[in-house]
């Protein structure tokens, strides 16, 4: 008895053609590496209906490639994600290609899909042409050549600069005439600031549950020379401010130019 | 300096045969194009670099070193038919896979072009690589910035890949009138239609339906 | 090229103006001089590349090129007239930095000073770069160590300080009275002049008023 072997006895089944075509699909497969991406193996599967690309169908490209997709399926082979997506698309295209259209439907229709694919194929053909073409010029290193000998074409930058005999004398005055402009000088030496005030207190007043007077957060160090004691004051006295308005800290002063006092303010009463 | 500038000669050209003698000098001795303009700021005062082209360029016609034009600048070259007595000089260049010969002939025919529409053209992914690579053989450069929604950056050839490529200008890329004729340098997303790339492309997003008969009506 | 090679017009040699582009394009295209015997070499049989050559340096007589003969070789160089165009110096005048400016007058005030002594002065701090800059304009140069503990090197102007700025010698600069009689002093300092004290200052106090005079009366 003699069996033949499954994929024999379907060989047989069909003519010459088919198994043209599955072992052609197969070499295919088995190249899937040298493809680059779905869109280049449309275009190889489109080459095989042997029309100009223009009247490529789309159809039966689809089906095409959806069939090489089974085949790869059966060998087990993994295709990546991008061919998949491919071929669920293409199964949507032939759905739409092959129902009536559907009025409430939004977006193109099928036919528009299948030309602007057709389209895509066309496309890239073109380009793989025209890149052949840049490719088969005649090339700087290999037909055409730059001179061996090249001259330095040199432009050397020399920066100079201008200064004048006015301005570095004016520039010397200016700095040995600093003191005497003093009035425009911030010093900041002798400047206590409102934030400097403000952080100071902030860190006290935690602990002055009673009335305390305001010069007690004067920080010491600046209750030395008046200038500096006036400008710790008043800043000490706009936090104070500030922190009453916050609602921190109550103010209380008894009578004109009697000492201000303050004290936390119990957020719980 | 001031008894110098009574002298008229140097206030006046040089002849303009003599001009042409410099920008000669001047382009044999570099290996890149120069622009009249680079060559001018080398001549004396008053000089005209491009005249002077325009005769160096007839003197050269039919020698065995020609003079081209590279975009806006000039180079001298040798002529093609004889690049088989230069095997010596053959420069063995790197060469380019298919997804970076064809990344440069979109670059160049679609110019300028972003990343999103070379996939969409190639419908692949450009990996970062195809396109440095370009750049690093100096035929690629970013050009402006597209002014599309993300501001996507593009790429354009440069002068370098019009002197290799023996191009005067980008329109004399081959078959690119026909290409045009023919709507296939168009860029024409379509809504609904597949992509299998760019899930990341901020300009690739498809226009609104309502834009769509426009799109197909130029 | 061995397919070629039953050719018969490869056993005939081209002719002697084809002869000429060739050695006109090799003689271009090489690194080095060439020997007509190399020439000959890549020629088609039967060439003759001496015989071109002597129409080739006719041709080029009186060009912006010349063949040249180097040794029993040739080369295409520039002609000995024309080679100030490969050389170009592009000066570029900019105005001196406020810092620049100040660091100059104190050293043309002080000198020899030290970097301290020069910040000392300014209130602030000299950047390596402000000396370097005006050491490069050729104004101010090194002078002697100091004997003083780490020997720090000094300042002095130059020569062509006081050629450019039309002294004899640094002596004729005015004192600060002076300035203020030929109204030099501003009636308030320039923009910016407004220091806060110890800003960046590293070496802080400037120096207590009295010794001001003093600095001018030399």
């Amino acid at each position: 008895m003699t069996t033949n072997p499954p994929d024999a006895a379907n060989a047989n089944d069909g003519d010459w053609g088919a198994i043209h075509d599955r072992r052609a699909s197969e070499a295919l497969i088995l190249d899937i590496d040298g493809f680059e991406g779905p869109l280049d193996l449309l275009l190889t599967l489109g080459r095989t209906q042997k029309v100009d690309l223009k009247r490529i169908s789309i159809q039966q490209l689809a089906e095409q490639y959806l069939g090489f997709v089974e085949q790869a399926r059966k060998l087990r082979i993994e295709l990546a994600a991008d061919y998949l997506v491919m071929a669920a698309w293409l199964a949507f295209l032939k759905s739409r290609l092959l129902l009536p259209p559907d009025p409430a439907d939004e977006g193109p229709s099928g036919e528009e899909l299948a030309a602007h694919l057709a389209f895509q194929l066309e496309r890239l053909a073109a380009m793989r042409e025209a890149a052949a073409k840049i490719m088969a010029r005649d090339r700087i290193g290999q037909d055409r050549f730059v001179r061996g000998i090249p001259e330095d074409l040199t432009t050397a930058k020399r920066i100079t600069y201008s200064a004048s005999l006015i301005e570095l004398m004016q520039a010397y005055a200016r700095i040995r005439t600093r003191d005497d402009f003093r009035p425009y000088v911030m010093d900041r030496e002798d400047v206590f600031t409102l934030e400097e005030a403000l952080e100071g207190m902030r860190g006290l007043i935690g602990y002055a549950g009673d009335w305390t007077t305001l010069e007690s957060y004067i920080p010491e160090g600046w209750r030395g020379t008046p200038q500096r004691r006036r400008a710790a004051t008043a800043a000490t006295f706009a936090a104070a401010l500030e922190l009453v308005k916050s609602g921190r800290a109550e103010l209380r002063q008894s009578e004109t130019f009697a000492p201000i006092t303050l004290r936390r303010r119990d957020d719980r009463t | 300096m001031t008894d110098q500038s009574d002298d008229p000669s140097l206030f006046r050209a040089p002849p303009l045969a003599e001009q042409e003698r410099m920008v000669e000098a001047m382009l044999f001795a570099s290996a890149e194009p120069l622009t009249t303009r680079e060559m001018e700021a080398r001549m004396p005062h008053g000089s005209d670099a491009a005249e002077a082209m325009v005769l160096l360029r007839k003197r050269y016609e039919g020698r065995g070193v020609q003079v081209v034009r590279v975009g806006e600048a000039w180079a001298i070259r040798t002529a093609a038919d004889l690049g088989f007595l230069m095997s010596r000089e053959q420069v063995e260049t790197r060469r380019l896979s298919r997804a970076a010969v064809e990344t440069l002939a979109i670059i160049a025919y679609h110019q300028p072009v972003t990343r999103a529409e070379i996939e969409e053209i190639r419908g692949v992914s450009v990996s970062r690589g195809t396109i440095d690579q370009l750049i690093e053989q100096g035929w690629v450069r970013f050009g402006r910035r597209k002014m599309t929604p993300g501001r996507p950056v593009t790429f354009v050839v440069t002068e370098e890949f019009l002197d290799h490529f023996g191009l005067e200008t980008t329109r004399d890329l081959p078959g690119l009138k026909e290409l045009r004729e023919a709507g296939l340098l168009e860029n024409r997303p379509l809504e609904g239609a597949v992509r299998v790339v760019g899930e990341d492309d901020e300009d690739g997003e498809a226009p609104p339906p309502e834009d769509q008969e426009d799109m197909f009506e130029d």
